[in-house]
């Protein structure tokens, strides 16, 4: 197995990718509180290892579903960074014009089919993508992403059962931030590892620290080569934490102050900017160049996004955009 | 058994093959040939398998059981299990496989059983299929064709009766047909796998023995509305199993100097109003009839545009609703029959109406 | 945020506390106080649950959260664990125990943190709690209630703002309830709960923090409308937010000489009919207006009733129906905006109509 | 733990409840053949040991939720036979005064809150009547049944975790009779034992001989203990099968002549009638008077439900009958 954190290249693009997902929502977090973004948002901040480490595992044409804190896998899966901005700010040059915002950004040429606002929402339709790869002979693999909570979802356990007896080409990752929202996995599960519950499907199930990247690339590209070679789904547990509140409405009362700290101690990006100068892959200046990148690259997205025009609202264009055009049929956008 | 008389309705003369020119499984192209409702979805489903790769099969029990109405008999020794996919009992996951299937450009026709298990899967239905085109702002689409046997007269009870065609017509981005005869049943469904948009077909369970004229490669367009007879006195606008009902009434009516037209919707989301509208003015009263329950059902949504439309001044007399009882759906023949318009309560209606002011 | 202006409406001083008569938590029967739909709310699960062993709550974050809008905050404290019940995210689970819970004699209130979750318990909610009392033969009941926060106007996107009660109007068995006041809020509230069938009761969000004045321990029947103001030109019918909406219209209109009625329903399933018939009748023009999209939306069941009733002909004009997009609902704040009605479409739609033949 | 067959009054009853589901299930079979009955119907015929041993290790006051092919259950909760019969004949005396038929037959009085149309429908019910147990320390038990096929749903996995993690008083009984209508077990899981799904909540799972009733009983009781004594649920996987086709129209096209012969042979009433004799404590008269005391009861409930009047087919009636009458107030029937 490589270690990326040996490799220049890899670890620049590693550092760079959690970085500028950091970023991003350092940056939405404010836009937030000063009132220059509107909606909702859930922000990753701390998980990015497991969405970096998981999307470096996977092909470039490789798929993903996300969930609704789902900016870090966009980002991961290498999304533009403008258009996501621009979506946030309600401009019609956003991913979806301004109609999804942060719950439903998908960037279809980058193999993200979207963000969910539902909770386990994106299950069934990863393993349907899946299904399509596989009645393709495509080659591809499909990551679902998904929370600690959504697992308890009939959605999550229908998916992955029909994934199991079709051996289907998914790896389900179970993003464990310990909170369901307020709900500590604790009280939600009477198991220790999310993980377990793969024994319930017949297919394997692993409990990784989600705070190490290579530990997340390691499990998942293990996993996508069983996928890819026909012998069906994994569960991967990457054990993490959120830092921030669950949306802009947390208050936090459901967990302590120590612990977050103790978890803000755990923070993914220097574990492995630490294992990078451990292994002199690169030097100082170049990490901190990576770093900086990411500043600059979403400082410039903000800027160009916020340039944009909004999204007009207008009601006959709203009209217009309900359906597919029936007179284009039925081709798709993603080739399978 | 509450089997209702279904007249076999007149072949869709005014609307032949104007699709893409599929050739029919085992028919010349312009054939006409008598066939069941449910062997014009058979056909269907195999012209369109036979003819387009991205086309494949799931449900439960759709394999060697051939489907619990028996419409997907002999498919899976035609296509094979991976095109003709027999599912485990999961509503959610069938759906929404068909939903991530669609995304990534194949054409998924998946069956529930009873059109009744849609509450188990309504959060890929509707939050889903339905929406990922709009939310994601265009940039995918979500060509899903689910089909599901709808309504009543089967003495299956409450959860396995319904017809729940309204809440889905009140969900933007997924259209909704309910094919009255065999031709249509053959028409709207080609139709639908050819649309982009997640398409729900409502069959109706009591119309899968009904036999009916069914030109061969048939395609309608969806939203186009049918006139199935004409008449001065009053304008009966019927759904699904109601429309055989009605045209059945008519005649009764006919004899006695009663001149009814029918018109059947076809697909309900996205409705033809203007041909509903047309045929009302024509004749200035309304008879509206559906099996559904009454209450908040599709047909409320006729009586407003009716009256929301300039139609409404040609009103002659108040529009009447013909429906199924608001009661979940009882299990012994003589309740469920009691429970749904028959054609007797239609032709009094119609008659009342037709003399009324 | 789109928020509307959003008048406080006259106390309910017609139905001043009629049902059971239970003192309302800090505070003696028949005080009126000022309260926000969210207090009135609170304030009524306190009551309840002091007053009833058998009343409890189960729903996702309600606990040391207080629920995602602050409904439930501090019931937990005062409560306990046992009775105020966070759960995992089991939209199925949770509606399904309730039922069960309520079958054994209960009084669960479960909240849906939001009402486009009902997609996922669907069947629970439709085919079990709705039919239960009927399909047994009266052999049992299930008094539970489902409180869920409704409706756009938050930036939550497609997935967070619906407005679905027509799909539950059109099932038998359930009860909907749709409070537009902190008043119906705590008296619709507390009269589901005395109800021995399944009710659903939806929450606008826009509305948890609007402010109004609530008699102590304050009862509303189900199933009777209330009438907001009385005018002669024209009668508006209309729901939830909308019944504020309605009335910051209704005093523009005033201001230009058009005198409106304005009916809430309160309770739109059982439908108080006769009072809606009266107030159109009266004025002989209506103007129905919702959020939800308008495609089979709640209010074309209203435009069926008046035209299918003797209201009909006392139409001097066309009934007009204002509502939501036929569409998902869009993110951006302009667009969410543009998606539903707001005032000043109120005031022109109903300064046409008023001043139409 | 007692051993039923060495019980002469034990033995006797629980051979005359699978001896009274057979005859009945019989009889509703003929009668559906004849054209004297309408609907449809799923028969438990094979499976009565499962229904019987289950219910003989509940107390009478214990309750149970039942599935589309639940007439065993019912009669082996107590039901009446005649209000049952009366049910399906669509007679106003029936249970559901003809409203439910089949499907929906409930016997509130004996504790069974009812079979169910929908898969997996009456789990979650299961669970929300443990909870009522629970809250109001009554020390009843709630046993859910269900099938093989339900377990694929997500109704099954959301009622599970909830009642695992609330530690509540249910008994999930999986009746896996192999195949979900068409659908082998084999091909709708990846699994070798549906017990082992258990784990998945953290609670015990058991695979049991469904077509021995002691085996049964005796699995069924432990697992009563364990949640009457506050410990939780347990999963009791009951292998049996099921001799008639899945409901009047199944061509029996997914399984062999054979396969049926086979189990056939492992008829659970020949077995505990075997047992019986084997353990002396019935003679072979008193066998026979079981069995034909089951035969008698249901030609004579036949007898009565068939002279008793149809349900009345009045709009009126049925429009009164949607919902309880609110001013008699929200008061149980089911006292908890
Ligand atoms: C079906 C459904 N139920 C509830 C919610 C409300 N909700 C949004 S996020 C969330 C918590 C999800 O927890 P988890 O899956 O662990 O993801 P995390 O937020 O921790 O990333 C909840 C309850 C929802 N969006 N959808
Ligand atoms: C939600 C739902 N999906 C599908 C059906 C149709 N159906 C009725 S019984 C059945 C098979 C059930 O299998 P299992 O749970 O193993 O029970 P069994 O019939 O074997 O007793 C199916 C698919 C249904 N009634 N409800
Ligand atoms: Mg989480
Ligand atoms: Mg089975």
């Amino acid at each position: 197995m490589r270690d990326l954190a040996k490799e220049p290249e890899a670890a620049r693009r590693a550092l760079e990718t959690m970085w500028t997902a950091r970023r991003f929502e350092e940056a939405v977090d404010q836009l937030f509180a000063r009132g220059l973004m509107h909606g909702t948002m859930h922000l990753s901040i701390g998980q990015e290892a497991s969405a970096t480490g998981t999307c470096l595992a996977l092909r470039d044409d490789d798929l993903i579903t996300s969930t609704h804190r789902g900016h870090s896998h966009c980002v991961a899966k290498g999304a533009n960074l403008t258009r996501m901005m621009a979506e946030l700010l309600a401009k019609d040059s956003g991913y979806c014009r301004g109609r999804g915002g942060s719950m439903h950004i998908a960037d279809v040429a980058t193999g993200n089919l979207g963000a969910n606002g539902i909770v386990g929402g994106g299950i069934p339709i990863a393993v349907g993508a899946a299904l399509a790869q596989k009645l393709t002979g495509s080659g591809k693999v499909v990551v679902s992403f998904f929370g600690d909570g959504a697992a308890n979802e009939g959605a999550f356990h229908e998916a992955a059962n029909l994934a199991a007896v079709w051996d289907l080409p998914v790896v389900f990752v179970c993003e464990n931030n310990h909170y369901g929202m307020s709900m500590a996995a604790d009280e939600a599960f009477a198991i220790d590892n999310i993980s377990a519950r793969a024994g319930a499907y017949g297919f394997p199930g692993v409990t990784v620290d989600g705070n190490d990247l290579q530990a997340v690339y390691e499990m998942v590209t293990t996993a996508a080569e069983r996928a890819r070679a026909g012998r069906g789904p994994t569960l991967v547990e990457n054990v993490t934490y959120r830092w921030k509140g669950h949306s802009k409405s947390d208050k936090n009362l459901y967990r302590t102050r120590e612990e977050i700290a103790a978890w803000q101690e755990r923070d993914p990006i220097t574990r492995f900017e630490d294992a990078v100068r451990k292994a002199g892959s690169l030097t100082d200046p170049e990490i901190t160049a990576a770093r900086k990148a990411a500043t600059d690259a979403v400082r410039e997205a903000i800027r160009t996004a916020n340039a944009a025009p909004a999204a007009p609202a207008d009601r006959d264009l709203l009209l217009d955009a309900v359906y597919a055009d029936a007179d284009a049929g039925n081709h798709a956008e993603v080739p399978a | 058994m509450t089997t209702p008389t279904s007249p076999t309705v007149s072949p869709d003369v005014d609307n032949p093959t104007d699709g893409p020119g599929v050739a029919a499984a085992g028919a010349t192209p312009g054939d006409t040939r008598e066939l069941t409702y449910a062997e014009a979805v058979r056909e269907t489903l195999t012209d369109l398998m036979a003819d387009d790769e991205r086309v494949f099969l799931m449900g439960e029990d759709i394999g060697v059981y051939g489907g619990a109405f028996g419409v997907t008999t002999g498919l899976l020794e035609r296509f094979g299990r991976e095109r003709v996919r027999d599912t485990p009992i999961s509503e959610i996951a069938i759906v929404g496989a068909g939903v991530g299937a669609a995304l990534c450009g194949m054409l998924p026709i998946v069956e529930l059983q009873f059109s009744d298990f849609v509450t188990c899967a309504m959060d890929q239905i509707v939050n889903q299929a339905a929406k990922i085109h709009f939310m994601l702002g265009g940039a995918a689409q979500v060509p899903l064709v689910i089909r599901a046997p709808a309504g009543s007269g089967t003495g299956a009870a409450a959860q396995h009766s319904q017809s729940l065609e309204a809440w889905f017509a009140h969900v933007p981005g997924i259209k909704v047909v309910m094919p009255a005869t065999p031709a249509d049943a053959m028409g709207l469904l080609r139709a639908a796998v050819d649309d982009p948009n997640p398409v729900l077909v409502l069959e109706h369970k009591l119309l899968y023995k009904q036999k009916g004229e069914v030109p061969a490669g048939h395609y309608v367009p969806l939203g186009k509305a049918e006139v199935r007879r004409r008449g001065s006195d009053l304008t009966i606008v019927a759904t699904a199993v109601m429309v055989g009902k009605a045209m059945a009434a008519a005649e009764e009516l006919a004899a006695e100097g009663i001149e009814v037209t029918v018109v059947d919707p076809r697909t309900i989301s996205p409705l033809d109003e203007a041909t509903i509208l047309t045929e009302v003015a024509a004749t200035g009263k309304a008879l509206l009839v559906q099996e559904a329950p009454r209450n908040a059902g599709f047909v409320a949504e006729i009586a407003a545009r009716i009256v929301e439309s300039d139609a409404f001044h040609t009103l002659k007399a108040p529009v009447v609703r013909l429906a199924g009882l608001d009661t979940p759906m009882a299990y012994a023949p003589e309740l469920e029959k009691a429970s749904v318009p028959q054609i007797p309560d239609i032709v009094v209606a119609a008659r009342r109406l037709a003399k009324g002011a």
